[in-house]
C-alpha cells in the first residue's frame, strides 16, 4: 500500500464513523428536531471525506472534477434540503422535546 | 485497496439500514423526509464506492443525477408537507 | 451455499413480485394499487437484470485507453436484457401516470378512490335505476349480482 | 463469495424490507416517500449488476418522476388510506404464497446467477456484440453467422488478434480474415490509421467510434431494437396525449390559476436558481453522451424534465408556462417522434433500409451511424422530457374546479 492509499484508507474509515454515527443517532434521539441535528451534519461531513479519499485515488483529471462537483452539490443541496424541512416543521408547529416529555427517553 | 471499498460499501449498506428504519417507523411526517433525504446522500456515497470496487468510473455520471434528483424530490415532498399542493 | 447464493436473485423477484400481487388484491386503494403494479413491474426488471449477469463481467460499455488499446478485457455483462428494461422502466412512468390521471378522474366523479366504496355505489346506483324502471340493460345486471 | 454477490445480498434485503413497508404503511404519503427510496435502492442493486443504463433511468424516472406523480395525485385524493377491517387479507396471502411457490420451484430450474455459461449469453447476443459499425450494414452475413466464425472470440477479445498486421497501410489481411475466409464482404478503409487492439476492429473501417459504439446498450436500443425504440418512443406520447385528455382544461383556467411559489423562501430560491441551469446542462449532456458511456435518451430527457418541474416547484406553474407555453410543450412531444421516424424515413429516401443509419454519410458508415443515434437519442429526449412535463402540469392543473 502506498501512501496516498493509506490517506485514503483512514478518510474513508473516517467518512464511515462520521455516517454511522449520524445513522445511529437518526435511529436513537428522542425527536425530530435532535434526529435533525444528527443527520444533517454528519451527512455532509460524511459524504466528503469520503469523496476527498476517492479522489485521492483517482488518476485521472476529469473523473476528479467529477468527484469534487459531486460532493460540491451535495454540499448545496443537502444542507439547503435540511433547512426547508426544519422551517417546514417549525411553521407547522412541531413541537421540540424537552426533557421530562414521555416517550422521548432513548 | 478493493477491500478498503467494499468494507466502506458494508458499513454504508448498515447505516442505510438504519435510516430505512427510521423511514418506515418515523411517527411524523417530517422525520420521513428526513431519513429519505439522507437516505439519498448514502446512496450517492454508495454508487461512487461501487464504481471503485468495479474499476468503471463512469459510475459518477449516475451520482451527479442522484445528487441532483434526490434534490428535486425532496423539494416536491416538503412542498406538499407545506403546502398541500405542487405548483 | 454457493447454490442458494446462485438462485437468491430469483427468489427475490418471486417475492417482490408477490408483494406487489398482494397489494393489488388485498388494498382496495386504488393509489395503493397503482404502487404495488409498480412493486410487480420492478420484480420483473430484476429477473431480467440477473439474468445478464455474468461472474467477472464488467458494464457493456468499451472504454479505451489513449493509446487505442481496451481497458477492460474481461467479459462483458450481457446488453440485451439492459435494452429491455431501459424502455419498459419508462413505459412504466407512462402507464402509472394514465392510471393515475384515471384515479384523479375516478376522484372526480365518486368521491372516493377506495375499489369496494366504488363498487358498492355503482351497485346501488344500478339498483335505483332498476328500481325506476329505467335502463333494463343495467337493471339485469344488476339484479344477477344482486341475487348472486 | 465475489463483491457484487455480496452487495446484491445485502441490497436485496433491504429492498424486500422497503417493499413490504410500502405495501403496509397506511399512510400513502409516506408510500409515496417510501416508493422513492425504493427506486433509489433499486437503481443501487441495477449499478452493482453493471447495468447503468437502466440504474440511469431508474434513479430519474423511479427516484424523481414518479413520486412527484404519485405526490401530485395525493394532492386531488386523501392522504390515508381507509382503515381496513382486517390487518391481513387471508385469501390474497394464500393466492400470492401459493402463486410465489410455484414461481420458486420453478427458479431451481434456472441457470445460477453470473454463469457464463447460460443460454442467454450464447444465443444471438454474441453476434450482437461483435457487432460493428458500418460493416454490419453493408454485409449481407450479419443474419446468420457463417460455420467457424467463432463469436466468443471477439467477445473476449485479447488484443492479439495474429491477422491483424502492424502496418497499417497493409491491407493483405482483409483478404485472410475470418469473415473474407467465408465470403463475406468487408468494407473499404478509407485510410484512416487502424486501431488493432480493438475488438473486432480488423474487420471495419476506422471512424468516429473506432468502429462501434462503445455503449452497447444505446447501439442495441437504436439499432437492433430500433422500431421498438419508436414504438415505445410513441407509447410515451401517447401516454402525454391520455393525459391532455383525460386532465386538461380549457387553457385559459390553466394560465389564471394562481399557484403557491415558494419564491420567497430565499434559500431554496436562490440554490433553485442555481442548480437548474446545471441540471439541464447536465440532460443535455446525458442525451448527447448517450454513445459512449451511460444515458441516453430516455435519462437524458426525464433530467431535462426534472429541471422544469424543479423550475415549477419553486416559481409556481404560470411562471413556467411563460418560459414554456404548453402550445410549445405539446408542439415538441409530437417534434420528438418525428424527428425519430422522420430520421428513419430519411434512411429510406437514401436508398437503405427504414433506420439504417449507415446510409446518412456514405462515405464512412460508422459516422453515419453516429448522426443517426445522435438524431435519434435527441428525438426520444425531446418526447419523453416534454410528456413529463404535461403529465405534471395535468396532474398541478386539476387543482381548479
Amino acid at each position: 500500500m502506498q501512501a496516498h492509499e493509506i490517506v485514503t484508507t483512514i478518510l474513508l474509515a473516517l467518512g464511515c464513523l462520521v455516517s454511522m454515527t449520524g445513522a445511529y443517532g437518526l435511529l436513537r434521539m428522542p425527536d425530530f428536531y435532535t434526529r435533525l441535528h444528527t443527520a444533517g451534519k454528519t451527512d455532509s461531513l460524511g459524504q466528503f471525506l469520503i469523496f476527498l479519499g476517492l479522489v485521492l485515488v483517482t488518476p485521472d483529471l476529469l473523473t476528479q472534477l467529477k468527484l469534487i462537483a459531486v460532493a460540491m452539490i451535495l454540499m448545496i443541496a443537502a444542507p439547503t434540503a435540511t433547512h426547508a424541512i426544519t422551517k417546514a416543521a417549525h411553521l407547522h408547529h412541531l413541537r421540540p422535546w424537552t426533557k421530562g416529555d414521555p416517550g422521548g427517553e432513548p | 485497496m478493493s477491500w478498503v471499498y467494499l468494507a466502506t460499501a458494508v458499513v454504508l449498506l448498515v447505516g442505510m439500514f438504519m435510516i430505512l428504519i427510521r423511514a418506515i417507523a418515523g411517527p411524523t411526517v417530517y422525520d420521513r423526509i428526513l431519513a429519505t433525504n439522507a437516505l439519498g446522500t448514502k446512496t450517492i456515497v454508495f454508487v461512487t464506492l461501487l464504481g471503485y470496487i468495479s474499476g468503471r468510473t463512469e459510475f459518477i455520471d449516475m451520482a451527479i443525477i442522484y445528487a441532483l434528483v434526490s434534490f428535486i424530490t425532496t423539494i416536491a415532498i416538503l412542498k406538499f408537507a407545506e403546502m398541500g399542493r405542487l405548483d | 451455499m454457493t447454490d442458494v447464493l446462485g438462485i437468491y436473485n430469483y427468489w427475490i423477484y418471486v417475492v417482490l413480485m408477490m408483494i406487489g400481487l398482494y397489494g393489488v388484491i388485498a388494498k382496495p386503494n386504488l393509489i395503493k394499487q397503482a404502487i404495488a403494479l409498480g412493486l410487480f413491474q420492478t420484480g420483473i426488471f430484476l429477473y431480467y437484470i440477473s439474468m445478464a449477469v455474468i461472474d467477472g463481467g464488467t458494464a457493456p460499455i468499451w472504454t479505451t485507453i489513449e493509446d487505442g488499446a481496451q481497458k477492460f478485457q474481461g467479459p462483458y455483462d450481457n446488453p440485451l436484457p439492459h435494452v429491455l428494461i431501459l424502455t419498459a422502466i419508462v413505459v412504466s412512468v407512462s402507464v402509472l401516470a394514465v392510471a393515475l390521471a384515471l384515479i384523479i378522474n375516478i376522484k372526480r366523479s365518486y368521491g372516493t378512490i377506495e375499489a369496494d366504496e366504488i363498487e358498492r355505489m355503482d351497485h346501488e346506483d344500478r339498483l335505483i335505476e332498476y328500481r325506476a324502471g329505467q335502463a333494463p340493460d343495467a337493471a339485469d345486471d344488476a339484479e344477477a349480482r344482486h341475487h348472486a | 463469495m465475489t463483491a457484487v454477490v455480496l452487495i446484491d445480498t445485502l441490497l436485496l434485503l433491504l429492498v424486500t424490507v422497503t417493499a413490504v413497508a410500502i405495501i403496509e404503511v397506511r399512510n400513502l404519503y409516506a408510500s409515496a416517500m417510501l416508493t422513492s427510496v425504493y427506486s433509489l435502492l433499486m437503481a443501487l442493486v441495477w449499478v452493482n449488476m453493471h447495468s447503468m443504463d437502466v440504474a440511469f433511468t431508474e434513479a430519474a424516472v423511479g427516484g424523481g418522476i414518479s413520486t412527484i406523480l404519485l405526490i401530485g395525485t395525493l394532492v386531488h385524493t386523501a392522504r390515508e388510506e381507509k382503515p381496513l377491517k382486517r390487518r391481513v387479507h387471508g385469501k390474497a396471502l394464500a393466492l400470492t404464497a401459493l402463486c410465489g411457490a410455484a414461481l420458486i420451484y420453478g427458479t431451481f430450474d434456472m441457470p445460477r446467477f453470473g454463469d457464463p455459461k447460460a443460454p442467454i449469453h450464447h444465443f444471438r447476443v454474441p453476434e450482437m456484440m461483435a457487432q460493428t459499425v458500418g460493416f454490419a450494414n453493408s454485409t449481407a452475413g450479419k443474419q446468420a453467422p457463417p460455420a467457424g466464425f467463432d463469436p466468443l472470440e471477439y467477445r473476449s477479445f485479447n488484443g492479439a488478434v495474429p491477422s491483424v498486421p502492424v502496418d497499417p497501410a497493409d491491407t493483405a489481411w482483409r483478404e485472410t480474415s475470418v469473415l473474407a475466409q467465408h465470403g463475406i464482404m468487408l468494407p473499404k478503409v478509407n485510410g484512416h490509421a487502424l486501431h488493432p487492439a480493438e475488438p473486432g476492429h480488423h474487420l471495419h473501417p476506422p471512424d468516429d467510434f473506432n468502429g462501434h459504439v462503445p455503449n452497447s446498450v444505446t447501439s442495441l436500443l437504436a439499432a437492433y431494437r430500433g422500431y421498438d425504440t419508436m414504438f415505445e418512443t410513441t407509447v410515451i406520447f401517447t401516454a402525454g396525449v391520455s393525459l391532455i385528455l383525460l386532465l386538461r382544461r380549457p387553457r385559459r383556467e390553466g394560465y389564471l390559476q394562481r399557484s403557491a411559489p415558494l419564491a420567497d423562501q430565499a434559500i431554496l430560491r436562490v440554490v433553485s436558481k442555481m442548480a437548474i441551469p446545471f441540471i439541464l446542462l447536465f440532460g443535455l449532456y446525458v442525451i448527447t453522451h448517450g454513445e459512449l458511456g451511460p444515458g441516453g435518451g430516455f435519462q437524458g430527457g426525464v433530467v431535462v424534465a426534472c429541471a422544469f418541474i424543479l423550475f415549477a416547484l419553486i416559481f409556481g406553474r404560470p411562471a413556467l408556462y411563460r418560459v414554456l407555453p404548453p402550445p410549445v410543450c405539446d408542439l415538441l412531444t409530437g417534434l420528438g417522434v418525428l424527428m425519430y421516424s422522420g430520421t428513419g424515413l430519411a434512411c429510406l429516401l437514401l436508398g437503405g433500409n427504414f433506420l439504417d443509419y449507415a446510409m446518412l454519410d456514405p462515405i464512412s458508415p460508422g459516422d453515419g451511424e453516429a448522426l443517426g443515434m445522435t438524431l435519434v437519442e435527441y428525438g426520444v429526449g425531446i418526447t419523453v422530457s416534454m410528456v413529463m412535463l404535461t403529465i405534471f402540469n395535468q396532474l398541478a392543473e386539476e387543482r381548479s374546479k
